[in-house]
């Protein structure tokens, strides 16, 4: 169902929870929205209101065009799967998988039937009468998916529900989830702070930092278009390398980033986002794997010194140092330059990024795109 | 983990010796319990004697202590059911939400088990008898009487520990169980009191020793209908000499409902006092 | 605004104070009861304490025969002594009705009369005389015991005076006599002075053989130590207070008395442990036959002749406490602290509920069931039962009961009183444990000034009652009351 | 999506109003029975002996002039409140060590043994499981000096009676051992129970690397038991602070004051002295004191435990 989020606060007075600022938000049906960002971002905050667990200050919050906000959790027809718990301990995985049905006081043929169904669809069917004890965390995650499944909500909330897992599992249960939103066709609200989660999982990406939504997008637009320097900065593994600088126009025309001890030309792009800016300091990046290593120094390019390489499998995060700044940059583990020696990095014009330093907004996109 | 055996045998030695310097007192004290009153006290002590039971007759029948343990049992078991009542939802509420001022109220709460009881004593009876008079609300010399004054003590013991509990529990228990379909006071019962079932035991033993062995608000407020076990102890402490074999009769079944209960309930208040009064 | 909520703060707390300060309605005088068991169902309810056996006697034979007799329900509040003070108190404080006959100690009657909750009892008694008899007890002991200064508010269940015994099988040997003899160079005879009874004492003094001398109630508490070291300088001359109220107990007389009572060589007669004797020890001590004399109170006295309870039941003989010998009269003093509970009615309690209590206490504590408690256990306390022939032929020891009663002196029954006496006895305590007599007693007696001051008695003119005014008071009552006294003519 | 009546500001309904405001004051919901019950039984005596101890009021006279601030005045220049108060702090700092050592020492030789371990324990708590009057009664029927074990005990070693509750200059430290023998399970339940919840990793690297018994003691248990350990430190110096039953039981006080605590000296003040005003005011002061004392450990506590 489509979960509408409207003006919706949440203040922290009196309370540990993290304050949500006036956000609005629209989820369409059928949708894998991710609320990514750091802790204490209000992502959490604003997923437990959608829950009902919080009671937000002011504001709606409508699910299926039904508004909610002050409906008790058990009538949201929610359902949500959380971080740091799964299992309720005295209870079998049989019985926790039916406790959501027991509060609709379904007849226990139906439950029996409906209980091994669900188990069956998250591959939980032979452990039916285990306890907490008797199963692995992968495991109770899955009880806990189960459980938040038996009832067929409109729509699936959760939070984190992978952090606590280790790495291997934490993919497979991913990719799981992926199929079972595939599978079942319902509204999925995902919170993470991990990115590469939110990029393989999200059909929607939210991008929140200090109870304020940053971008909302497709992973592909967040990870290319990021409306603000937080945004490029927090997506992306390694992340973007910022640095601060100012603007200098030729008189042709010509665009170009000063930065400590060297200059760079923008592409022209840049020119219509200019209009808003209040003065020449800007924020400029540029990704790890959109440097390239050249053999000679030509236009855009700059001599570096290798201090540090680390492996990442079939390609190598190399950092060089550029007149005091340290790059990040990732490249073919065949094409990797040994430490200590001298290399010369290229910067390619069509993968550079530049924010006001002032707004932080990106220069890239419209007026009327950062007005909005 | 592996002990050096010399310093296992020296942990045995100490800690047998503290056993048995717990033990003589109580088990010889005990033993005078069952001796006739010739030879309640003698020097040197006698050892072997054949024991009676008429101590006990006398003080369960004869001086009709068999009352007072009513009267005990009745206080101490319901003082420590309303404190569990009142205490346990506000532990929860103390453990769970975060309000202006709840870290004052929860150290306010551990700074009243401090009030020395005679402070409580006589205000309690002027308010009983002021209430009593204003209202017709006979609260002196009955057992809600005093199970409401216990409060005093029991009650922030109940809250600091059951807390604690609570503290210890993901607050996703009962919120999965709320979007599950369950209002909070459900999702409470059938989630959380199954999993805090062992502190709560622990919680109110421990608060049973405490009510079981009051003696000053009993002494000030007790009456003919009320009086408790302690204060039956204290009669056989007569002017011309202590009775002390109904003295010890007398604390024997003081004893036995404690030292009972804790052999059965030993696990739980182990885990009572980690959990509870740790956090 | 602030100062609205102090103001309601204020109130508030003056509405808590209330209870404390419920004023006391005056008692109209009822009739006389006659008719038969017009007392029918009622309830008596009484607090009480098992403080000596004699007591118990009382449940054993006079309430089954009272419950029997007029279909009353009596309620007993058993309480150790020492819980006894602090319930008695509270309820009295807060003007409670918890208990219609309540167990007083002399010492305690003071401050309960000023609170206003002890009954005065001349009203019940003229309107139904019964069996009471105010005029059958000592003037000194009424006046101690059953009298709150002018006020008569009970009738004494027992009265405690100093009493000494002796083991007549060691004192009437003749090997000991003759060993005596030549020891000190005089006949073994019973002491009639301190410094005779030290000589005795270490004559009898025997660790080996499990035999001392003497034995006499010390205790840890402070005020019991005074109680005690007070029979020694009542001899000496000490008393408690001057006639215009000063404390005398930084007196030459009174560091002697104090050194010697907590001095060692009088302690070195006693058995071991002597220091924490209370009244259970040392009457053990002499019922098992560890020592030849023994000081107590008078109602301990039918536990010695009890066979049961005393292995030296048959050898025991009582005489006058020891005295002081006055160096210029060469005439012995011996003078005694008398003391007791009396039964007093609670006046808070319903004018039925105070004649139905009255009723009681007549016959309870009336001359009959005195008489009855007398002959069968050696209690007494009524001069009708202390003269009486037949009883003192059963109970030999009844006559030096009586003359000990008849000078018997009473603590002063003011409400700070036991504070003046805790510092006396704090006094002794640090004398025995080696502290400077003349300094302590001094520091003493300063301290009950400042005590009495703090309590506004100098700046008020309020004086103390000394023992003859307190005679004075009990022939004024009799004289009001329309009885003669024996010792009023 | 156009959002419909019923969610107009204005359009709520009462009952969701209704859930909205008791959501934002669920607490209360929890709180509010247990906190109403407490104030009644636990302000109302305060705010009486407060009230009571700006008057003069004693058992002894009907009229109770305003005094102010007197009696506050009068206990803190009276000797024996000042003895008294000496004594409960030697009670605190000895009783509390003392209790803390025996209950500490056991909890870790107990840790040492296997067989056998579930009868000891039991045995060790059995002191906390009796009365404190029961207690004093029963110590003082040891230390009898004509019939109490110990002296018996001590006869046959050849040592003459003693009174050791009698003399001043041992009493204290009787009824202090006494208050010891009753207390220190309570130490060693809490500290026993802190210990098994340590984790081991600690403990079998700092043992495969050599470090002595003393080191691991000092450098791992001590510091990861800290809040365990003040929690057993601050419920005992309570308790030790209001030591009323077993001193009243064996000794009452004396002698001469040796034996005097805080407790016994204001019920004495109230009830034997008759001097009720006296007695409020002392145990406001009372109060006050324990109240600063506790803060100050609880500011130890909060620092060590995260309080939620």
């Amino acid at each position: 169902m489509k979960v509408v989020l409207k003006e919706l606060v949440k203040d922290f007075k009196s309370t540990d929870t993290v304050a949500v600022n006036r956000i609005n938000l629209e989820i369409d049906q059928g949708e894998l929205a991710v609320l990514l960002g750091p802790s204490g971002c209000g992502k959490t905050t604003t997923l437990r209101m959608i829950a009902g667990l919080e009671q937000p200050d002011s504001g709606r919050i409508y699910i299926a065009e039904r508004d909610i906000t002050d409906l008790a959790p058990k009538d949201r027809r929610v359902a949500m799967v959380f971080q740091n718990f799964s299992m309720y301990p005295t209870m079998n995985v049989y019985d926790n998988i039916a406790f959501p049905l027991h509060a609709i006081k379904m007849d226990r043929k139906e439950i029996d039937r409906t209980v091994r169904e669900v188990a069956r669809l998250v591959n939980i069917d032979q452990l039916l009468e285990r306890g907490l004890r008797q199963v692995s965390g992968g495991e109770a995650q899955r009880v806990a998916l189960a459980r938040a499944m038996v009832r067929r909500p409109e729509v699936f909330l959760m939070d984190e529900p992978l952090s606590n897992l280790d790495a291997k599992l934490r993919v497979q249960l991913r990719t799981e989830i992926k199929r079972l939103h595939q599978d079942t066709g319902t509204t999925f609200i995902f919170v993470t702070h991990d990115q590469e989660e939110a990029m393989t999982l999200g059909d929607k990406i939210i991008v929140m930092n200090r109870g304020d939504i940053q971008q909302v997008g497709t992973p592909h637009e967040v990870f290319f278009t990021p409306r603000n320097a937080f945004v490029a900065n927090f997506v992306g593994t390694p992340s973007m390398n910022m640095l601060p600088g100012s603007l200098r126009i030729e008189e042709s025309g010509r665009l170009f980033v000063v930065l400590p001890g060297f200059e760079l030309e923008l592409p022209r792009r840049f020119a219509a986002g200019l209009r808003m800016m209040t003065s020449h300091h800007v924020i400029w990046g540029i990704r790890p794997e959109a440097i390239k290593l050249v053999p000679a120094i030509g236009d855009n390019c700059v001599p570096g010194l290798v201090e540090l390489v680390e492996a990442l499998g079939s390609r190598d995060l190399m950092f060089v140092r550029v007149h005091d700044q340290l790059f990040g940059v990732i490249v073919d583990a065949l094409d990797s330059v040994p430490v200590g020696e001298t290399c010369s990095l290229h910067f390619d014009g069509a993968h550079m990024h530049l924010f006001d330093a002032d707004s932080e907004l990106s220069l890239l996109l419209d007026e009327k795109a950062n007005g909005a | 983990m592996v002990v050096p055996v010399r310093e296992r045998a020296l942990s045995y030695a100490i800690l047998t010796a503290m056993a048995v310097l717990v033990l003589i007192p109580v088990l010889a004290g005990s033993l005078t319990a069952f001796k006739p009153q010739i030879i309640w006290i003698s020097s040197p002590p006698v050892w072997f004697f054949e024991p009676t039971l008429e101590n006990f007759e006398f003080v369960l029948i004869t001086r009709q202590n068999w009352l007072h343990l009513r009267n005990s049992l009745i206080i101490s078991i319901g003082s420590v059911v309303i404190a569990l009542v009142l205490g346990v939802p506000a532990a929860y509420g103390f453990a769970r939400f975060r309000f202006r001022g709840s870290k004052g109220l929860m150290q306010w709460l551990i700074s009243l088990r401090m009030i020395p009881p005679i402070v409580v004593g006589l205000p309690f009876y002027a308010m009983f008898l002021f209430l009593e008079r204003a209202t017709g609300l006979g609260l002196r010399d009955t057992h809600f009487g005093l199970i409401l004054t216990y409060q005093t003590f029991l009650l922030p013991l109940v809250i600091w520990m059951m807390r604690g509990y609570f503290v210890e529990l993901p607050a996703a228990m009962e919120e999965s169980a709320m979007v599950e379909g369950y209002t909070r006071i459900g999702a409470l019962r059938r989630v959380v009191l199954p999993v805090v079932w062992p502190g709560i035991v622990a919680t109110a033993l421990l608060n049973f020793i405490f009510a079981w062995n009051e003696f000053f608000l009993a002494l000030i407020l007790a009456g003919n209908n009320t009086s408790t076990l302690p204060m039956a102890a204290g009669t056989y402490v007569v002017r011309a000499r202590v009775e002390w074999g109904n003295l010890f009769a007398v604390n024997l079944i003081i004893m036995m409902p404690v030292i009972v209960l804790t052999i059965f309930l030993r696990q739980q208040l182990v885990k009572g006092l980690t959990f509870g009064i740790l956090e | 605004m602030k100062s609205l909520k102090t103001v309601l703060l204020l109130l508030f707390v003056f509405s808590l104070c209330l209870p404390l300060v419920s004023a006391q309605d005056s008692f109209p005088l009822t009739d006389p009861a006659t008719g038969a068991r017009p007392y029918e169902g009622r309830e008596l309810r009484i607090i009480n304490t098992e403080v000596v056996p004699i007591l118990a006697y009382e449940h054993e034979i006079l309430d089954p025969a009272y419950e029997e007799a007029s279909g009353v329900t009596l309620i007993y509040e058993n309480m150790a002594h020492s819980d006894l003070l602090p319930r008695i108190q509270t309820t009295c404080a807060a003007g409670g009705d918890d208990f219609d006959i309540m167990f007083v100690e002399d010492g305690w009657a003071g401050a309960l009369a000023a609170l206003g909750c002890l009954e005065e009892l001349d009203g019940l008694y003229l309107a139904a005389p019964g069996d009471s008899h105010p005029e059958d007890f000592t003037a000194r002991a009424f006046g101690t015991v059953a009298m709150a200064k002018e006020k008569w508010v009970g009738i004494p269940t027992l009265v405690a005076v100093g009493m000494f015994a002796y083991r007549t099988d060691l004192f009437g040997d003749p090997d000991e006599q003759a060993a005596f003899q030549e020891a000190y160079g005089r006949e073994l005879t019973v002491p009639q002075t301190w410094e005779e009874l030290a000589e005795v004492g270490e004559f009898f003094t025997r660790p080996e053989d499990e035999l001392w001398g003497f034995n006499y109630r010390y205790g840890t508490p402070n005020n019991i130590l005074f109680d005690y070291m007070i029979h020694f300088g009542f001899s000496r001359g000490v008393d408690f207070f001057d006639a215009d109220f000063n404390p005398l107990f930084g007196t030459e007389a009174a560091i002697d008395t104090a050194n010697f009572f907590v001095g060692q060589d009088f302690l070195a007669l006693q058995p071991p442990g002597r220091e924490s004797y209370q009244f259970g020890e040392v009457l053990q001590n002499f019922t098992q036959g560890k020592v030849a004399m023994y000081g107590t109170e008078s109602w301990a006295i039918p536990l010695l002749l009890d066979p049961e309870a005393s292995v030296v039941a048959e050898h025991t003989a009582f005489a006058p406490i020891p005295g002081w010998r006055n160096p210029e009269t060469g005439e012995i003093q011996s003078a005694l602290l008398s003391a007791g509970p009396a039964y007093m009615i609670n006046a808070h309690i319903s004018d039925e509920q105070k004649q139905l209590a009255w009723d009681y206490l007549q016959l309870a504590h009336g001359k009959e069931f005195a008489r009855l408690l007398a002959d069968q256990r050696g209690a007494g306390h009524r001069v009708s039962v202390l003269t009486d022939p037949d009883l003192v032929a059963k109970w030999p020891h009844l006559t030096a009961n009586f003359e000990a009663m008849k000078v018997g002196i009473g603590r002063p029954a003011e409400p700070w009183w036991p504070e003046a006496e805790n510092a006396i006895g704090r006094a002794l305590q640090e004398i025995a444990a080696g502290g400077d007599a003349a300094s302590l007693m001094a520091d003493a007696n300063a301290d009950i000034v400042e005590i009495v001051e703090d309590a506004g008695y100098y700046d008020e003119g309020i004086a103390y009652v000394s023992v003859v005014q307190r005679e004075e008071f009990v022939c004024a009552k009799m004289a009001e009351l329309g009885l003669d006294h024996d010792e009023c003519m | 999506m156009k959002p419909d009546v019923a969610t107009q500001p204005g359009g709520q309904s009462l009952s969701r109003r209704v859930y909205s405001l008791t959501q934002r004051h669920r607490h209360w919901f929890f709180i509010g029975p247990a906190l109403l019950i407490l104030l009644t039984v636990v302000i109302y005596p305060i705010v009486f002996s407060t009230g009571v101890s700006l008057f003069r009021v004693t058992f002894a006279s009907t009229s109770r002039p305003f005094v102010g601030l007197q009696n506050f005045e009068r206990m803190l220049g009276n000797d024996d409140f000042l003895q008294s108060a000496y004594n409960t702090l030697y009670y605190v700092v000895f009783s509390v060590s003392g209790s803390f050592l025996l209950g500490f020492g056991a909890a870790l030789l107990i840790r040492r043994i296997s067989r056998g371990r579930n009868i000891l324990r039991l045995v060790l708590i059995i002191p906390i499981t009796m009365a404190p009057i029961v207690v004093g009664l029963m110590w003082n029927w040891m230390l009898d000096p004509l019939f109490g074990l110990i002296n018996w005990f001590l006869g046959l070693l050849g040592i003459p009676g003693q009174t050791l509750l009698a003399q001043a200059s041992t009493a204290r430290l009787m009824v202090v051992l006494v208050d010891i023998w009753q207390w220190y399970p309570l130490v060693f339940l809490i500290i026993e129970a802190g210990m098994a919840t340590l984790p081991r990793a600690p403990y079998e690297s700092a043992r495969l690397e050599g470090v002595s018994s003393w080191m691991i003691f000092r450098r791992i248990t001590l510091p990861l038991l800290r809040p365990v350990i003040l929690v057993a430190l601050l419920l005992r110096t309570v308790d030790a602070f209001r030591t009323f039953d077993i001193v009243r039981v064996m000794t009452d006080g004396g002698p001469a004051l040796t034996t005097e605590t805080l407790s016994l000296y204001l019920y004495r003040t109230a009830f034997t002295f008759n001097k009720l005003s006296r007695a409020a005011a002392g145990s406001i002061l009372m109060l006050l004191v324990i109240g600063l004392i506790s803060a100050m450990m609880f500011r130890f506590l909060y620092k060590d435990i995260e309080v939620g």
